[in-house]
């Protein structure tokens, strides 16, 4: 080895990737989309071959490798059970609201998957089987979160 | 026990600048589903899947873990294989390579693209080099221009050469439904009049920003006779991805990596005199310059005939050896899949199920991919067995 | 499967940050010593299989970056986007395919990217990533759904944290090696619950390299050939809320036909070591039970018997597992290398005694939606 | 519910940046060292097939043999193409539009066997040609951050 290697201060560029991207929702997810943003309503939709009940709606079915038609869709309910969750304690400059927050799963009422999405009150009271309403946003866009979070229910309601 | 592999079926959406009515993996759904129909077989019958795209033109991390629902990867064997502008046609030869092995009979190939969902050029310049190259890297364009300028220098071509080949490609595409530029021909007069990017390519020189998704089924020799009359049967893949640092590509000389891979995949399948023994080819030619110069690098004709070559018409549809009946790159760029629809186009020409943009008797074709660092994949197609 | 080995390893020390090398030197000194290793020269190698990550390396066609480095100037050359298992999947079926052999490189520098950015592309655009999901919320969904299902405790997770970290000790290149306890796990800070840091594999950097071949290569080289008996792999549904996390169909069904492959039938008696890729402390148990080591929920039970112990009945990551060393894409091939390093019995101090059959594992997506599966064997 | 919807919706990513930080490598820190301490460029030879390239790096990807002979060059050197880039687009590095128009050089550094990319500070066409001597134009030692932008642009040669 000849000793300049040795004797170089290794470098580092700081830098970043930072382009906008636009995606497109699609016909499928727009419907969807458009109900939580005008209606305040989560729509799912049912594959007619094994009868899976899909939110956020699908335009097939990945199991069954089938359309799901026009005739197909179904409104759930805004209510729902929490399937999984975790109580996240880390910042991401992603992240919509700030830690501690949880992430859950939640099957929505008359739906046969879960949606992902975020519960801020009541941590302590967040188990699996509680039982949760979505809360809208007051100032809807059009995007997924047009619902704000989910909040537990109590008992008593 | 190694087998001899060959492509059944074929799908593509009809390639546009926007497809805001699906969202990624609802467009790659349209493309396999119409490989499926086009080789009369379901998902079910699918035994492993590779997909490709370019990450961060989607910015989209793992895609082959997201698309499973359009791809029909659930519960199936998926994996993603990306190089670039070549990546379609590394896909096609991976999905070769599944089926060569003898580990699965019948295997799906997909290369998609939404450039519509970024800024291209943006995205491109992320394939630089971030700490030597990004900072003044503005693209493909310049140093394609590098490679247009040199060629002319050394040889006397003229931008109208060149706009012959702008020609060819969208004047074919008038025969293919599925192209971008479908419905939209051009004049001669028009690419020379187009807006000038970079010395000496004008806007009508180079490829256009696609939305859309190619799939194409291999099958092993135990099955491709029994599923389709007429397999294309793969009788060679090669591929070169010679250079690493932009700056060691010599673009005044000849492309390398395509000579290179052209030359192995010619070795291997016997071809002698490629334009008596091609009846067709399907090229990356991602601008009109290359139209010239690297049918010289594929031994079309010898350097600096390329010009004359064209002019003679011998690329056009009834020449001698028609390139590109599909419109080619020029004519859709949907980059992920650019490349595998060059694959699968020739396939189309060997199964015969070109319809307007069919060469009468096609027995063998070449199909060659471009991209990454100067890069070049080369594969043979044709009706007889290897 | 016909006669095809892997004939040559090697791989870098992981660490937390490598500074002084880029992609390319991290490459080229695992391709110089893979070739070491085998006793094979450049010529030998017909075709070279990379394996990179635009995201994580910052840079569109990331393969660029690198392919000189791994001699592939003039050869034919292909890139898998994905877990190291997956390119060295593609690198054995060109073997299979005629080639005589393939080296497969892959290169991870965890360090250099902002994880959070970079795990978070991997959810969906439209419906999840707006909610700042990464890949350790979405394992500790996993893990909530696992030990709710099964009644499982974060003190009986604690223990694979303490034996891998344990194993680690004896792997030079392991980048976390430690005596902890239980308690030191339970106490670590919380990132996600279940999940505490200790449950977690640190981010590495590193590179591994593997050469591949056919019976003639493997008769040239100087290792002795470790057989590849078997390869497969599969995917789940993308959406975690689509899936059952509890139960990874998709290692069950690879594991299965690789058993088939491999002509195994009882798989805990006729293996006797596993490497898998347990990027969080509950994917080791979740993952061997997917593998059919035990019954669903009983995968804890393995490490509490001792079974998946150093010296135990069925040893799981001797090398101290991704838990202790997590170069991602790298990872699989790390495990890949162990199991070779193992059957050859060149481990050291963690050596397995008289192993003979070994499986290794690699995982894609979040939670692991696809799973590689490759079951090698010794002379 | 069963009305197809018209209007169809686009989501946009985040306004952040994924953050990174490349490593630079041994060879490429010598080469901005150099540049910071004498304002020349440096290469290395491959001891095989002789040729320099500029920036440094470990092997000679031909040849696959490592290198370790540093060639000291001028910051001089010819240009081989360049482009007066007139298209907008995003610059990657800053999420804004890159000013435009500036000129993408390829220079054959004097003494070099491969091409160095830079700015050319001149943007009009009718000014450039192939073949013009260029004269690289560094920051002043003490602004220089160890990166490309060290150098600020290539001037020609009058």
């Amino acid at each position: 080895m000849s000793d300049w290697r040795d004797q170089t201060e290794p470098l580092v560029l700081k830098g970043q990737i930072k382009l906008p991207y636009t995606w497109s929702v699609g016909e499928t997810g727009s419907r969807f989309l458009i109900a939580l943003r005008d209606e305040q309503k989560i729509l799912g939709n049912r594959c007619s071959n094994c009868d899976k009940v899909y939110v956020p709606p699908r335009k097939n079915c990945g199991f069954c490798f089938k359309e799901i038609g026009e005739n197909d869709w179904v409104e759930l309910g805004t209510e729902g059970i929490v399937k999984s969750y975790t109580v996240v304690h880390f910042e991401s400059p992603l992240q919509p609201i700030k830690p501690p927050f949880a992430y859950a799963l939640i099957q929505l009422d008359g739906a046969d998957v879960s949606l992902m999405h975020l519960i801020k009150d009541n941590l302590d009271r967040l188990e699996n089987g509680a039982r949760v309403k979505a809360k809208f946003a007051d100032n809807r866009k059009g995007d997924i979160l047009d619902i704000e979070r989910f909040e537990i229910i109590r008992e008593e309601e | 026990m190694a087998k001899r592999v060959a492509i059944i079926g074929t799908g593509q959406t009809h390639h546009r600048s926007h497809r805001l009515d699906v969202n990624g993996r609802e467009m790659i759904y349209e493309a396999v589903n119409r490989a499926l129909d086009d080789s009369g077989l379901t998902i079910a019958d699918i035994d492993a899947i590779v997909i490709g795209n370019m990450d961060h033109f989607e910015s989209i991390n793992y895609v082959d873990a997201w698309s499973v629902e359009g791809s029909g990867g659930v519960m199936k064997p998926i994996m993603k294989v990306t190089t670039g502008g070549t990546t379609g046609t590394s896909v096609a030869i991976a999905a070769y390579y599944h089926v060569a092995s003898g580990m699965f009979d019948k295997v799906l190939a997909i290369g998609w693209e939404k450039n519509s969902e970024s800024d291209t050029t943006g995205a491109i310049v992320t394939c630089s080099d971030p700490v030597w190259d990004r900072y003044s890297y503005s693209g493909a364009i310049p140093s394609l221009a590098t490679e247009a300028s040199a060629y002319m220098e050394k040889y006397g071509a003229t931008p109208e050469d060149a706009a012959y080949v702008a020609l060819r490609e969208r004047t074919h595409a008038q025969n293919n439904p599925y192209a971008h530029m479908y419905g939209r021909p051009i004049t001669l007069q028009d690419v020379m009049d187009s807006p000038m990017l970079a010395y000496p390519i004008r806007l009508l020189d180079i490829c256009p920003r696609t939305d859309g998704a190619a799939a194409v089924i291999f099958a092993s020799e135990d099955v491709a006779e029994k599923l389709t009359p007429q397999p294309a049967w793969i009788q060679a893949a090669s591929v070169r991805h010679t250079f690493t640092w932009f700056g060691d590509v010599d673009q005044r000389s000849g492309l390398q990596s395509l000579q290179r891979a052209s030359q192995e995949a010619y070795r291997i399948a016997g071809i002698k005199n490629p334009v008596d023994d091609f009846d067709v080819a399907e090229l990356y030619l991602p601008y009109s310059y290359a139209g010239l110069k690297w049918i010289e690098a594929l031994g079309f004709c010898e350097p600096g005939e390329g010009p004359q070559f064209i002019r003679d018409g011998h690329t056009n549809m009834g020449g001698k050896i028609p390139v590109n009946p599909s419109g080619g790159v020029m004519s859709t760029n949907c980059i992920g899949a650019t490349a595998l629809l060059r694959v699968a186009e020739a396939a189309i020409q060997v199964m015969g199920k070109g319809e307007a943009r069919q060469v009468p008797d096609v027995n063998r074709a070449l199909a060659t991919g471009f991209g990454g660092c100067w890069w070049s994949d080369v594969m043979i197609l044709g009706k007889e067995k290897p | 499967m016909e006669d095809i080995a892997i004939v040559g390893v090697a791989q870098t020390k992981y660490e937390a940050r490598k500074y002084k090398e880029t992609y390319y030197d991290m490459i080229y000194e695992v391709t110089k010593a893979a070739l070491k290793d085998s006793g094979l020269s450049l010529e030998d190698i017909d075709n070279v299989i990379t394996v990179s990550n635009d995201f994580f390396d910052g840079r569109t066609i990331s393969s660029m970056a690198i392919g000189e480095a791994a001699g592939a100037h003039d050869k034919n050359i292909s890139t898998v986007e994905g877990d190291g298992s997956f390119g060295a999947f593609y690198g054995a079926m060109r073997v299979l395919a005629g080639y005589r052999s393939t080296l497969v490189v892959a290169h991870g520098k965890g360090s250099e990217g902002d994880p959070r950015f970079i795990t978070n592309a991997m959810f969906d655009p439209v419906y999840q990533r707006p909610l700042g999901i990464e890949a350790i919320s979405a394992a500790a969904l996993q893990a909530n759904t696992y030990m709710t299902r099964y009644g499982i405790s974060e003190r009986q997770l604690a223990q694979i944290s303490v034996k891998n970290l344990g194993n680690a000790k004896y792997n030079p290149n392991a980048h976390l090696a430690m005596d902890i306890t239980v308690e030191d796990v339970i106490n670590s800070p919380k990132v996600a619950t279940p999940l505490k840091e200790l449950d977690c594999s640190p981010v590495s950097d590193g590179a591994a390299a593997i050469i591949i071949a056919n019976a003639e290569i493997a008769q040239k080289a100087k290792q002795p050939p470790i057989w590849i008996k078997a390869i497969t792999h599969c995917s789940e549904a993308y959406f975690l809320g689509d899936r059952d996390l509890a139960v990874p169909k998709a290692l069950q069904d690879a594991a299965q036909r690789a058993y088939k492959m491999a002509g195994i039938q009882d798989p805990r008696q006729e293996i006797d070591l596993v490497e898998l890729y347990d990027a969080f402390s509950y994917m080791e148990p979740l993952w061997l039970e997917g593998m059919g080591f035990c019954a669903p929920g009983e995968g804890v039970k393995l490490t509490e018997q001792g079974v998946t112990a150093l010296g135990g009945e069925l040893p799981v990551n001797p090398s101290g597992g991704v838990l202790s060393s997590h170069a991602i894409l790298v990872a699989g091939l790390a495990r890949i290398i162990e199991a070779t390093l193992q059957l050859r019995g060149q481990a050291g101090k963690r050596q397995v005694k008289s192993a003979r059959t070994a499986l290794a594992h690699g995982i894609n997506g979040a939670c692991g939606q696809s799973h590689c599966v490759w079951i090698l064997g010794g002379a | 519910m069963s009305q197809k919807s018209v209007e169809l919706l686009t989501i946009t990513s985040a306004p952040i940046g994924m953050p990174y930080q490349w490593s630079v490598g041994i060879y490429g820190s010598r080469f901005f060292e150099e540049i910071r301490k004498t304002q020349r460029f440096v290469g290395i030879r491959c001891p095989q097939c002789g040729k320099v390239r500029v920036p440094p790096r470990r092997i000679c990807g031909e040849c696959f043999c490592e290198m370790d002979e540093l060639v000291y060059l001028p910051s001089a050197g010819t240009i081989v193409a360049f482009s007066v880039v007139n298209y907008p687009f995003l610059d990657p590095s800053t999420g804004k539009k890159r000013p435009i128009p500036y000129t993408y050089g390829y220079i054959q550094i004097d003494g070099a066997d491969n091409i160095f990319s830079h700015i050319i500070n001149e943007t009009d066409a009718d000014k450039i040609r192939v073949g013009m001597r260029v004269q690289a134009v560094f920051k002043k030692p003490e602004e220089m951050q160890g990166n490309i932008e060290d150098i600020r642009y290539f001037d020609i040669i009058k």
